[in-house]
């Protein structure tokens, strides 16, 4: 296991973790039309396909860079809330990704960046039945793991239980923010989609992390 | 899913080419996919942007032209469009006189606007903003910011439109919209759902006795399903929560707008708007203005929704005053 | 059936009122609910007056107003009025200058038409009419009594009303309207039934993945049914039919009208009309106008209807003279 | 049996015939749903609604008043193709009924009368699948029982049962006039239903006479 990751494991984690959102596009919509209007799949492959294709465009020098055209990408497609969301999550991520390797504390410095950049874009907080109900505890798993001298996949092993875990806690959660919250109590039941999308990206992290290229 | 579609990724695109040629004399594509006047207004005279998914045409392009928008940023279908888009809508639009930026509450769309906007201040643009959340089925006692922006847009295109038209400040025109968002108010009811044309999956489900009053701009459920009621008793349902939330009172003067959201037919709407009118007379209320027809819609989905809006001498004239847009005209 | 409605048997009453209100600036109703102008055109320009049953709404009232027509008789709901208020309605019209009578071509409108024409010129009265029956379902060497007059009826309401506007005479107006009939021609398609709003029952049924090309105007059967094709494809499809029923060759200039009958999104309608140029421009023909919208309907049936008029300079010209009615505007 | 029917009876056999015909509405209309717009049972109700109100409203001095009367009012309502026709089979009916009272030959004759009206508003004719293929053979049936020399109602009788028989048959043609045409072929296989609502009339016309008021 290595210590910690460059610019070729960045890469094929962020395809990796395309490749997970956008497989399962269709329970993410699906999910959506409880309480939303049916198109978080749709919108998140969107944004993925776009992170595909800026990868392939511009090989990226840098972790920073990487990031960086994965966050443009997002924010430059026409993501509805998603985009902004996801979109300054990357953004901010690389801005918090430093140097040309990350190890597990870099990357949890990192991700707590990235965190701390999509609360500036939303009012939502923990308990929400948002995103921030998967990525919250994913990020903090990530920073415990780190803490405890876990080296980075093995870290990120942990955030990305965190963050399964965390949407499918979401399903008993009653919506405050995004369109299902008009639904009231009627929103508890089904997981958010937000927060599923989250868990398929940090599991497609992993996935990536660990693959062979 | 029956509908005339092509592959879903072109979408967008497709309906936008189709929609530039068949007002061709009042709008063209510009850019990134923004919809822009075909003869600029002149640039000592207020421009208005908008933003919003597609799927819901004729909104919100439809109102760019003469009296209205300057130009619309339409997103992907339901899905705001992003930041950068915005900003290039900002920068196109960008003039001495200022530009106002109508968003309607959605979280996709106020997430965007709030980052072009302040890369917009950034770059030196003379920009103000005004959020329309008239939608009163959360309540009227609910969190402004749970009051979602229906087809209200509407009437603050038309009358800041209008006041921008005239020549009225950046100020003037923000004051204009402010005061016409704050004196409007929405709820939509629907009888059946629609479908996402990319996924072709149902949005929201309705039994065949059953109808929601509360619905939302893509039919995403709110508000509580009941039985099925008559046009007039939907329409009375509809009426006295309006005018509880605006306390509108006897001897004001309004204007309802009656905007079918897909499969609700023309003939429902003008039935429904003829007992909006008789409702609102009985209480004393003048019916100043009045329309109806599918003005903002959700595919073909079934139902309505109702806006009524204070007016004063003011917003008469404005609202009188003549614009030409593919899906408004007044002369 | 879902809809808002009351009284059945109220249906037709109920929604003028509500149609009158909508847009009290341009028609007012009067007599035995004829729809009139709401300013009399000089008595020195020939009116122009049609007939048929609602439920199609925004047609046929609304083209009544300034540069179309100047009266309608809308009947009950797909049943055409009955002979005495069609002559009521060439009373109120007449005028020195005469009178026009569009007549679209289904049995009832042609019926009540030809008793009312017979009384209103034993009466005196200078009446002339045109048949339309522009619907080439049945095939191109049909009989024209076979031929169905579907929504081309609003071009020559807009180039006839055009030329009444103008001043000429009682017989150009009529060879304006028979040349623009001669040279239009219309194909429906649809995806799905409508429900008719006094049985509540569904007219004509369809399969999930089916469709019918050469439907009628009120959801009644035509053509063959057939397997559901892309926006594309049922565009080239159609295109194709009308092109050789029209016999169209490169070179000469079209305008193309895509009305949605109902349930069929303006995005849709955008996506088919935006084909229709593709294919037109293909085979050297100019789309010098086209128009996408709801303009004759069949209640909440889902499909659209094609039409195809040649054009030529004096078409153009009467075409994009101004028009203000409550279903088009043109200025 | 009368020889002959008088002002009462007609006014008791209109009434009974409009009856008829508003008891089967939706029977009307649903035949009419196969080949045409589903509205022929609503048109023909309004119009047999018209018929009872102008009855209603004016005591008619005569026959040929009462049916002059039925024949206007329908003619007057909104009937799409069927007011005009069945408005004019009553105005001819009304213009061939000369007398105090009617015996089966004026009966007859005034039939072939309002017959002939219908004809002068239509090319459609015997086969072509309309209200012809029962009304014509109807008023054949007629004058033959007339010149054997039949009372007016026994007369009557062979009519119903030959506009009966004429509907029921009528769904073996294709359809040549009306909206049905369009379907050609298909059309095939349902009673039209304008024949079946002569059926009716006639029906109903026969029960009036029998009753006693
Ligand atoms: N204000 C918000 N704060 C945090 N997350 C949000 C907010 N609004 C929406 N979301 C997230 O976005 C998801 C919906 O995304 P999507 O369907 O793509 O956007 P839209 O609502 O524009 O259709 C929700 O499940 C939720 O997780
Ligand atoms: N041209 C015609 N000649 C004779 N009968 C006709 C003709 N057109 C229609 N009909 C009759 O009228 C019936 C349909 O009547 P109705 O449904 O009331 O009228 P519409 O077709 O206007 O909806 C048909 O079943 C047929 O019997
Ligand atoms: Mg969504
Ligand atoms: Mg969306
Ligand atoms: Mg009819
Ligand atoms: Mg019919």
């Amino acid at each position: 296991m290595p210590q910690a990751i460059g610019r070729e494991e960045v890469a094929r984690m962020l395809r990796a973790a395309a490749r997970e959102v956008i497989e399962q596009r269709a329970e993410l919509s699906r999910l959506d039309s409880f309480g939303g209007d049916g198109d978080h799949g749709t919108t998140m492959a969107r944004a993925m396909e776009s992170v595909l294709a800026a990868l392939d465009a511009a090989p990226a020098a840098g972790i920073k860079d990487l990031l960086q055209q994965a966050g443009s990408a997002i924010m430059g497609c026409d993501g509805g809330a998603t985009g902004p969301l996801f979109g300054s999550f990357f953004l901010a991520l690389a801005e918090g990704a430093a140097g040309e390797t990350l190890d597990a504390a870099a990357l949890a410095g990192a991700c707590e960046a990235g965190l701390a950049g999509v609360k500036k874009n939303t009012r939502a907080r923990l308990g929400d039945k948002t995103l921030i109900d998967a990525l919250e505890p994913a990020v903090s798993a990530l920073r415990a793991a780190a803490s405890a001298g876990l080296e980075v996949l093995s870290a990120l092993e942990h955030a990305a239980g965190a963050a399964a875990e965390g949407a499918r806690a979401s399903a008993l959660l009653r919506a405050r923010f995004g369109r299902a919250k008009n639904l009231g109590e009627r929103s508890v039941g089904h997981e958010d989609p937000g927060a599923l999308s989250v868990a398929l990206i940090f599991r497609g992290l992993l996935l990536g992390g660990r693959s062979d290229g | 899913m029956k509908k005339f579609l092509n592959d879903p990724a072109n979408l967008v695109s497709e309906l936008l080419e189709g929609f530039a040629l068949a007002h061709a004399d009042k709008v063209r594509l510009t850019g990134s996919r923004l919809v822009a006047r075909a003869r600029v207004k002149p640039a000592d005279r207020v421009a208005l942007v908008t933003l919003g998914g597609s799927g819901h045409e004729p909104a919100l392009s439809g109102y760019v032209g003469e009296g209205m928008l300057d130009v619309s940023v339409p997103g992907e279908i339901f899905a705001a469009p992003g930041p950068p888009r915005v900003l290039e809508a900002l920068r196109l639009a960008n003039r001495p006189a200022g530009v106002l930026l109508v968003v309607l509450n959605h979280e996709g769309d106020v997430l965007s606007s709030n980052v072009a906007l302040e890369l917009a201040r950034k770059e030196g643009l003379k920009v103000r903003s005004v959020l329309t959340r008239e939608d009163i089925s959360a309540g009227t006692r609910a969190d402004p910011s749970d009051r979602r922006g229906l087809v209200g847009c509407l009437l603050v295109y038309k009358m800041a439109g209008a006041a921008a038209e005239q020549g009225r400040s950046l100020e003037e025109c923000l004051a204009v919209a402010e005061g016409v968002e704050r004196d409007m108010a929405t709820l939509a009811v629907a009888l059946s759902p629609a479908t996402h044309p990319a996924t072709g999956q149902p949005i929201s489900a309705l039994a065949e006795d059953e109808m929601v009053i509360g619905m939302g701009q893509h039919g995403e459920a709110g508000g509580g399903s009941r039985r099925v009621l008559s046009a007039d008793e939907t329409a009375d349902v509809m009426v006295e929560a309006l005018v509880q939330d605006l306390d509108l009172t006897s001897g004001e003067e309004a204007l309802a707008l009656v905007n079918g959201v897909g499969a609700t037919t023309l003939m429902e709407q003008y039935i429904v708007l003829r007992r909006v009118r008789r409702n609102l007379e009985e209480r004393g209320i003048k019916l100043a203005r009045s329309l109806a027809g599918s003005f903002l819609t959700v595919q073909e989905m079934g139902g309505f929704q109702l806006c009524l809006c204070r007016m004063n001498r003011e917003r008469l004239a404005l609202w009188d005053a003549p614009c030409h847009t593919p899906a408004l005209s007044i002369r």
